[in-house]
């Protein structure tokens, strides 16, 4: 097991180096548009080529991005040319950001699906109706129309919520709840379009099984059979979408982010790559490359633990 | 923004082969059909947009801005440049449109090849292609778009190319999959044996076996590709100069609290042109996974539906001590087909005394398996008792409550399947699920419970019970499997045990041994047992009395002995003519040689 | 199909969507007076400036600051020299006492008040004024850039600073309200903090603790500043939000107490009960750029005057104004500054819209069926880009707008890839800087350092007049002299809009730079 | 009488490195011309592997198959394709052997292309074999769906059949079909050996099947082959201990012989089970 962790780990690593050396190769052929960026409206070619070269950035790009290899392995991400703060820090604290409203979404998105999958499953007719329904609703209405509806109505109508902005948990746990509310409220509503799709398949698929008739045979209630045994065997695909339901709204925040003005990860990370804000962007790069892997180790991972046979020893 | 652009619906539940019906599947679903008509409308939109337009949509009038919706020649308003939002949503239309097919057919073409690639091959092939698309998921796709800017000019078609491209890994897995399943199917290897080359075979077999689901990804891909164009353009990443549902998201929404309709509108078309997408998709899923039957309330209970009820189910109701075991008197059970209900079992009349082990024999499709499920009452939910009674002990079953039945099942009658392996849960271990059975009918604590289990494991035969207990149903062999479920079915000492072909999917010799093992049982507690079998042989080893179905129908019954030695019905006659070892061999001592079913 | 449950649930869905929408918004478009009831639920106590602006370039050295809206922020932290009156545009000695000039332009001597101090407690000293300027002239960035005169700094005493120039610079004493004039402290100026965490003498310190670096900056009030009173906000938040209508939500919402809103945005921040709307002397000017005068490139069209007049008399400059920009613009075909001494009014008729005459002069010049020009798109130009594209298109001229990441919006205009630019600065009210754009020192403006003899002359003449009144003159012919040659197509000078809160005003008559000072407490 | 098919001291392993298992330890037998041979073997015996190794699916880790005095041992693409013409196959499963999406006729037809029949020709041979294997000839545009499993087994012979072979594998070819349909298509196995005087390789894990059809056979456990000799000398006179526990295990039809059967195979367990304790 630890080998397996270890060795998926070992392959991130890889991916990391090659994902990070060639979207510095991409970033290569704008070093200049980003120092001018950087100097202001009114700059010279020759502005530009000063500072292009102050900053290291007319270097050999390998030369460069070892030099960028070896100080992000030592932590060390450098600094934003644009706000002068640490990236490793600052991409950290966007990460919390997103993180605060995105896993509460799915954790949310997911325990309502899952029951929502589950019951339509189990009892066909108006459960049924309502999970298709909601499936139906989360695939139609943009999110950023729920987004906008909420702010209107809670935040500049009832003043229930903030409009925008985000507070730390630690600064105020009840201004944290207010600020994140209503992009949770979002986000859960597109999340759970597929999975409720998709517990509600897996489900009835699973409930058609033979094993699923022998356990009725043994004189098992339907709760058990239904909740533990049949849950458990559609938990494994169900894991899949929510894996890249966790990535995709991960990615995908930057709209949301934008419409709360809330300082999460996506809208930085949009930000940085609009300025070329080359150690940023690199930072940003790294971020992501590490949370697919580990998102994705750690979907392995349960998926192991719920599928005895995807077990890998 | 990293791996994909949209998560990629999961592949396990489609099945590899496209059926003949999917056409008809889809006609059939309102769903399905409501969908493609909006799809076609809003595709002919697309198309025609440069023909039905009012306006150019980039031609800006400085008298149209802000215009309300409903002006006339502004029939939905102008924008906050004087443009007209109706000839913009159009050509929103077309550019989706294109946005789809291009990023569409990208990810298509290289997920498709590389996975068919990746999947045929061998392992170093394979392992290479994984690396690649491991390579291209974690790219963070928004930041890519955004850094590929100059290469692209912000030409959405060139960024669709480029979103194809991230887009394919989903796909290369989905068709990966689905080959390395595909390539297993014994037609590729008659293929090869024909002399097919690779390219022959993957092109001719292998893709048009998967070509199902790729269909069903396209509507994804498609759906996926229309969203995040519209994100990018949103986000004001690319060219102005063509109207898309981004562009004009994102100007109503910067002008939402001026006009807020010029906001809605795009956002509705968007939303109802990808979902469609998506539901389609679904649908299309639907139709490929086979023709499911409309799905029905689950069966509650076994209950019966026809309003004439037998007066036998009405007074034999009373336990008594004479009554049989098993008792099934006409019994009709049909399934909802295409064309009206179809009866599989017409009119069964069976008894089982106390003790006794009844064979009922027929070939395939002749209703014994639907004859035994009916006494476990675990009919599929579509399935309907038409008629008849099932008495268990003199209890009628038919019209009995889940519940009522479910006190019966484990206790009274139990079970043991055909097929081991998949009648066992592959989540648990074999200890754990033994141990719920033992535990909800026995109510016994778990330790008790647990020391039962290991018992009965050693009572099956069973040589390292303790290791057995820990293993999950995959880690033991077929054998071992029917011994787990046989020592499941017998826990609680059921005085009936339904065994539905318990020994076909295994090999002779453990054949005898589970035989040996279920006439053990049978004498130790002295069940009764219901053997649906095709196999003579085994009818000949164990069973009292014998039962032969066709069609539905019991075609003759009769102690075990006289059937074979005369039977009565040209049925039975021409099945055991069929058996292979009749002739026995010259110098024949029947106990050493002959060898037949 | 109409009986299809699907069907009809998408026709319910639809419709529920856009009433919930439409409702709230009707109803609060329309000036819902319970909205201003929310007054209660944020500190809308006058001591403290909550305010929401959009990114841009956020480095507090001070030698990299740039003239963006995160003045809001440094020109909080660190003192400038001077600084410009909000109500009058005039460079007004901040912390300097006085400056004279030597009689060849070349010296500038600078007198400090008394009693400056750097948050730290120490004392401000000429030393550190001479280290701060020679760091930034010394130091690749903006502040360089426009520092292109200065040869160095020197402190002759704790309160004397003599500037030397490598020649006489008209605009300079201007910066000296801008980021060419900051103090910061010399020990700190090494300090690998001076980007995040900087030592000023100015009103306001950072506060580290509750500022998020790109997101929220805090800044509370020196209780020992020497001139308090000119600040009377006690706490300034300060919020970076990407999106405007965030901003207006936020704004709605009574979370920010000030913001910068659009034109479509003026009604609804008005609705809000005891908000101001305060519409800004023109701020901004957008302008066509002729990026190849010379006739060099591939699309030589602009070398003739008469295209160029073309492009001029094609715009409809009052249409663009009034409907495109609601009026809160106000249209131009000159670059200097409005309210200022070198604008000269007559010459605002000079290409009044005329699509015939643009036509003409187009067949004039050899293009009877005009031509097709790429332009690049950015996202300052999306706005513009529609009408530009119809009324050019009216007289011939097709653009072509290539999108172009808006990092490279500078660069490109480098490269002389284009041949024609919208351009959108931050109009200058002093004439030097206006006048640069059209010598071979226009920077962005001028990439191909276009001259003729007349400029050539008029340029001479102004760098070496250190008198103002008689420089006068000389710009004046020089605005003149570029909007006859059609040099570059003004379209419009836009004004902005900021909303406040019941308690908060703002002030801008000057068409300035960012400036805190632009805030203030009713009443006081 | 020399062989058709030899196959010399086959080995068999999957997998690589430390994790390699051998499933054939070296199995030698011969086929000759129009001769069947038996393959009787239980799961895991390694009866499919050999088949396939013959087929050339599986490559052999050491030993020689060869055919018609050829070695085919590694045979390249190229060479398995003229082989094509003369080793064919019917596997088991007549649900997975025939690639569903495609006609019965394409089926046919398509290893006849590839061997250079012309479309024609092949549309006149395909008629032809349906006729043989007891096939309407309206069948051809069909799919294999539409069919019964006997129905589709007699396609997967009539595409064995198709180039005219000299050897089919037939790989449990009536395994998955009931008792009747299994004694016909049975017959026609026979039938067809007689008018073409193909050989078989006919593996099977039921004794009664092998000893129908075959002249010879081999008996396997566990990757050896324990016993070859003719048909019925290997069922009346079994020499080694598994193929009688074998041919014991499988029930006849006669409870009186059965339970006579029955005690003799308990009779042999246990004295395996005494000798064993002994030793």
């Amino acid at each position: 097991m630890l080998a397996y962790v270890l060795r998926r780990l070992l392959i991130g690593v890889v991916l990391a180096v090659l994902v990070t050396f060639i979207t510095y190769l991409l970033l290569s052929g704008s070093f200049r548009d980003m120092v001018s960026t950087l100097l202001g409206p009114d700059v010279t070619a020759a502005d530009i080529t000063r500072r292009t070269h102050a900053l290291g950035y007319d270097r050999p790009v390998v030369v460069q991005y070892v030099d960028w290899l070896g100080h992000a392995v030592r932590g060390d991400l450098g600094t934003s040319l644009f706000t002068s703060s640490a990236v490793a820090p600052t991409v950290l604290s966007h990460i919390v950001v997103t993180m605060s409203i995105v896993f509460p979404a799915l954790l949310i998105a997911v325990i309502l699906s899952v029951t929502l999958g589950v019951w339509a499953a189990s009892r066909s007719g108006a459960p049924d109706r309502i999970a298709q329904s909601i499936s139906l609703v989360g695939h139609v209405i943009p999110a950023l129309l729920t987004a906008i509806v909420l702010v209107v109505v809670f935040a500049v109508e009832l003043k229930i919520f903030p409009a925008t902005g985000f507070v730390q948990f630690i600064d105020s746990p009840v201004g944290w709840l207010r600020s994140v509310t209503l992009p949770v409220v979002v986000l859960v509503i597109a999340g759970m379009a597929s999975i409720t799709a998709q517990v509600r398949g897996s489900m009835i698929e699973e409930l058609s099984k033979d094993y699923v008739r022998t356990l009725r045979t043994a004189g098992l209630p339907a709760r058990s059979i239904v909740l533990k045994h049949a849950l458990r065997n559609a938990g494994s695909p169900a894991l899949t979408v929510i894996s890249l339901e966790f990535i995709s709204l991960f990615s995908h925040s930057v709209i949301i982010e934008n419409v709360f003005a809330l300082p999460g990860f996506g809208s930085f990370a949009f930000s940085s790559a609009q300025n070329i804000d080359v150690p940023v962007i690199m930072g940003v790069t790294l971020v992501s490359v590490v949370l697919v892997t580990v998102i994705n180790l750690i979907a392995d991972v349960a998926n192991g633990y719920l599928n005895p046979k995807a077990r890998l020893h | 923004m990293s791996t994909t652009l949209i998560p990629e619906p999961d592949d396990a539940q489609i099945s590899v082969v496209p059926r003949r019906s999917v056409w008809r599947h889809l006609r059939r679903d309102p769903q399905a059909v409501a969908t493609a008509i909006i799809l076609i409308v809003l595709f002919l939109a697309g198309l025609l947009s440069p023909l039905i337009s009012p306006h150019d949509p980039n031609a800006a009038s400085l008298d149209a801005i802000n215009l309300p919706t409903g002006t006339p020649g502004y029939l939905l308003g102008g924008d906050e440049s004087g443009r007209d939002i109706l000839s913009r949503l159009l050509y929103s239309f077309q550019t989706a449109t294109v946005s789809a097919l291009i990023g569409a057919s990208v990810a298509l073409a290289i997920g498709v090849i590389a996975g068919l690639v990746g999947g045929y091959f061998g392992t170093a092939v394979r392992s290479s292609t994984e690396w690649l698309f491991n390579l291209i998921m974690t790219f963070p796709g928004l930041i890519t778009l955004i850094v590929l800017l100059p290469l692209t000019h912000g030409d959405y078609r060139w960024t669709m190319l480029v979103l194809g491209v991230l887009m394919s890994p989903g796909t290369y897995r989905i068709v990966r999959n689905l080959v390395l399943g595909v390539k297993k199917e014994l037609y590729i290897d008659a293929a090869k044996v024909s002399g097919l080359g690779d390219v022959r075979i993957l092109a001719r077999h292998v893709l048009f076996a998967v070509r199902g689901p790729i269909i069903v990804n396209t509507a994804f891909l498609m759906g996926s590709a229309i969203a995040a164009q519209s994100g990018l353009a949103f986000l004001g990443v690319g060219a102005k100069d063509v109207p898309s549902f981004g562009l004009m998201i994102y100007s109503g929404f910067n002008n939402i609290y001026a006009s807020p309709l010029q906001f809605v509108w795009p956002c509705i078309s968007l939303g109802i042109f990808t979902g469609c997408l998506v539901l389609f998709g679904n649908s299309l899923r639907d139709a490929f996974s086979g023709p499911r039957i409309k799905r029905q309330k689950p069966a509650q209970g076994l209950r019966l539906v026809t309003s004439a009820i037998p007066t036998s189910v009405v007074t034999a109701t009373v336990e008594r001590d004479d009554e049989p075991m098993l008792a099934i008197e006409d019994l009709g059970i049909s399934f909802p087909g295409t064309t009206g209900a179809r009866e599989v079992v017409k009119g069964v009349s069976l008894t089982v005394d106390q003790g006794e082990v009844v064979g009922l024999v027929g070939e395939s499709g002749s209703g014994k398996t639907q004859t035994a499920f009916a006494v476990l009452g675990v009919l599929a939910p579509e399935a309907r008792v038409t008629r008849g009674s099932v008495r268990l002990e003199g209890r009628e079953l038919v019209g009995l409550s889940e519940s009522a039945l479910r006190s019966l099942r484990g206790r009274v009658v139990s079970y043991i399947p055909q097929e081991p392996m998949s009648n066992l849960d592959p989540s648990f271990t074999v200890g754990s699920q033994l141990t719920e059975r033992v535990r909800h009918t026995l109510r016994v604590s778990r330790r008790a419970a647990r020391q039962t289990v290991l018992d009965l494991l050693a009572r099956v035969e069973i040589p390292d019970p303790p290791r057995v207990f820990r293993s999950y149903p995959h880690q033991i062999s077929g054998g071992m499997a029917q011994r787990v479920l046989i020592a499941g079915a017998v826990a609680c000492r059921p005085r009936l045990l339904i065994a539905d072909e318990p020994t076909t999917a295994l090999d002779v010799t453990v054949q005898a041994e589970i035989l040996d093992l279920l006439r053990d049982l049978q004498k130790e507690f002295g069940m009764a047992i219901l053997l649906v079998t095709h196999n003579f042989g085994v009818v000949a080893d164990i069973c009292d009395r014998i039962a032969v179905m066709r069609g539905g129908e019991i075609v003759e019954t009769g102690v075990t002995r006289e059937v074979f030695r005369a039977p009565r019905h040209a049925y039975t006659r021409g099945l055991l003519d069929a058996i292979l070892d009749e002739g026995a061999p010259a110098g024949g001592d029947a106990s050493t040689v002959g060898a037949g079913r | 199909m109409f009986r299809s449950p699907a069907r009809r649930r998408f026709r319910v869905a639809a419709v529920a969507a856009a009433l919930a929408v439409a409702l709230p918004l009707a109803a609060c478009s329309a000036g819902n007076p319970s909205s201003g009831s929310g007054s209660s639920t944020s500190s809308t106590a006058t001591d403290t400036l909550n305010l929401a602006i959009p990114p841009s370039a956020l480095t507090l050295d001070p030698a990299l600051m740039q003239p963006t809206v995160s003045r809001y922020i440094w020109g909080s932290i660190y003192e400038s020299l001077a600084y410009w009156d909000p109500k009058t545009g005039a460079v007004t000695p901040w912390a300097a006492k006085k400056w004279t000039y030597s009689p060849d332009g070349k010296t500038l001597t600078i007198e400090l008040r008394n009693g400056l101090t750097f948050s730290d407690g120490s004392a401000v000293h000429a030393s550190d004024v001479a280290a701060t300027i020679n760091r930034s002239v010394n130091t690749a960035g903006y502040i360089q850039s426009i520092d292109t005169a200065v040869d160095s700094a020197e402190a002759t005493n704790d309160k004397t600073v003599v500037v030397h120039f490598k020649n006489y610079d008209p605009k300079w004493v201007s910066l000296l309200g801008r980021e060419a004039g900051v103090i910061a402290k010399a020990s700190d100026l090494n300090s690998p903090d001076i980007a995040t965490n900087p030592i000023g003498s100015g009103p306001y310190t950072l506060d580290t603790k509750a500022t998020v670096a790109g997101t929220k900056y805090v800044l509370q009030k020196r209780k020992d500043y020497w001139d308090a009173k000119a600040f009377p906000f006690k706490t300034i938040n300060i919020t970076i939000t990407n999106d405007p209508t965030a901003q207006l939500n936020a704004f709605k919402a009574g979370q920010v107490n000030a913001t910068a809103v659009t034109a479509q945005q003026a009604a609804a921040a008005k609705a809000v009960s005891g908000a101001t709307v305060t519409q800004t002397t023109a701020s901004t000017m957008y302008w066509l750029l002729f990026l190849d005068k010379y006739g060099k490139s591939a699309n030589p069209e602009f070398k003739d005057v008469r295209v160029r007049q073309a492009v001029n008399y094609a715009l409809d400059r009052e249409g663009i104004a009034k409907k495109l920009l609601q009026g809160y613009a106000t249209p131009t075909d000159q670059v200097f500054f409005p309210s200022r001494e070198v604008f000269d009014s007559k010459l605002e008729k000079v290409y009044a819209y005329n699509p015939a005459k643009a036509k003409k002069l187009l067949a004039a010049a050899g293009y009877p069926d005009g031509f097709t020009i790429e332009i690049p798109s950015s996202q300052a130009t999306t706005q513009f880009e529609p009408t530009l594209s119809q009324e050019l298109g009216a007289v011939g001229i097709k653009l072509k707008w290539v999108p172009i990441p808006e990092s490279q919006t500078a660069s490109i205009i480098l490269t002389g890839q284009y041949q024609l630019y919208l351009k959108q600065s931050g109009i200058v009210s002093d004439p030097y800087t206006a006048a640069l754009y059209f010598t071979p020192q226009g920077g962005t403006v001028n990439p191909e350092k276009y001259t003729d003899p007349t400029i050539t002359d008029l340029y001479d003449k102004i760098t070496t007049t250190v008198d103002t009144d008689k420089s006068l003159a000389i710009y004046k012919e020089l605005n003149k002299y570029a909007v006859d040659q059609a040099l570059a197509a003004p379209v419009t000078m836009t004004s902005g809009l900021w909303a406040t809160s019941q308690g908060v005003t703002f002030v801008d008559r000057a068409g300035l730079p960012a400036d805190i000072r632009q805030f203030g407490v009713a009443g006081k | 009488m020399s062989a058709l098919l030899a196959v010399d001291q086959l080995r068999v392993r999957f997998g690589t490195g430390k994790r390699a298992t051998e499933v054939l330890h070296g199995v030698s037998f011969e086929i000759a011309p129009s001769e069947t041979l038996g393959l009787v073997g239980e799961s895991g015996s390694g009866k499919t592997t050999i088949g396939r190794t013959v087929l050339g699916l599986v490559k052999a880790h050491s030993g020689a198959v060869s055919f018609d005095g050829r070695d085919i041992t590694s045979a390249g693409r190229r060479e398995r394709r003229a082989l094509a013409k003369d080793i064919q196959v019917v596997f088991q499963d007549p649900y997975s052997s025939l690639n569903p999406a495609m006609a019965i006729g394409d089926i046919l037809s398509e290893p006849l292309i590839m061997q250079g029949v012309s479309r024609r020709d092949a549309r006149a041979r395909v008629r032809t074999l349906l006729d043989q294997v007891g096939l309407p000839s309206d069948a051809t545009d069909r799919r294999p769906q539409e069919f019964s499993g006997g129905q589709r087994q007699r396609v997967a012979i009539a595409r064995a059949l198709a180039p005219e072979p000299r050897l089919i594998v037939c790989d449990e070819p009536v395994s998955a079909l009931d008792l009747t349909t299994q004694a016909r298509v049975l017959d026609l196995f026979a039938e067809i050996q007689q008018r073409t005087g193909v050989a078989y390789l006919f593996i099977s894990h039921d004794l009664a099947v092998v000893r129908h059809i075959s002249d010879r056979a081999c008996v396997l456990y566990r990757g050896d082959i324990v016993e070859t000799g003719q048909v019925d000398d290997v069922i009346s006179r079994p020499t080694h201990a598994y193929t009688r526990r074998l041919i014991l295990a499988a029930p006849v039809a006669d409870p009186d012989r059965q339970a006579e059967r029955r005690r003799e195979r308990r009779r042999l367990l246990d004295l395996e089970r005494s000798t064993e304790a002994v030793a």
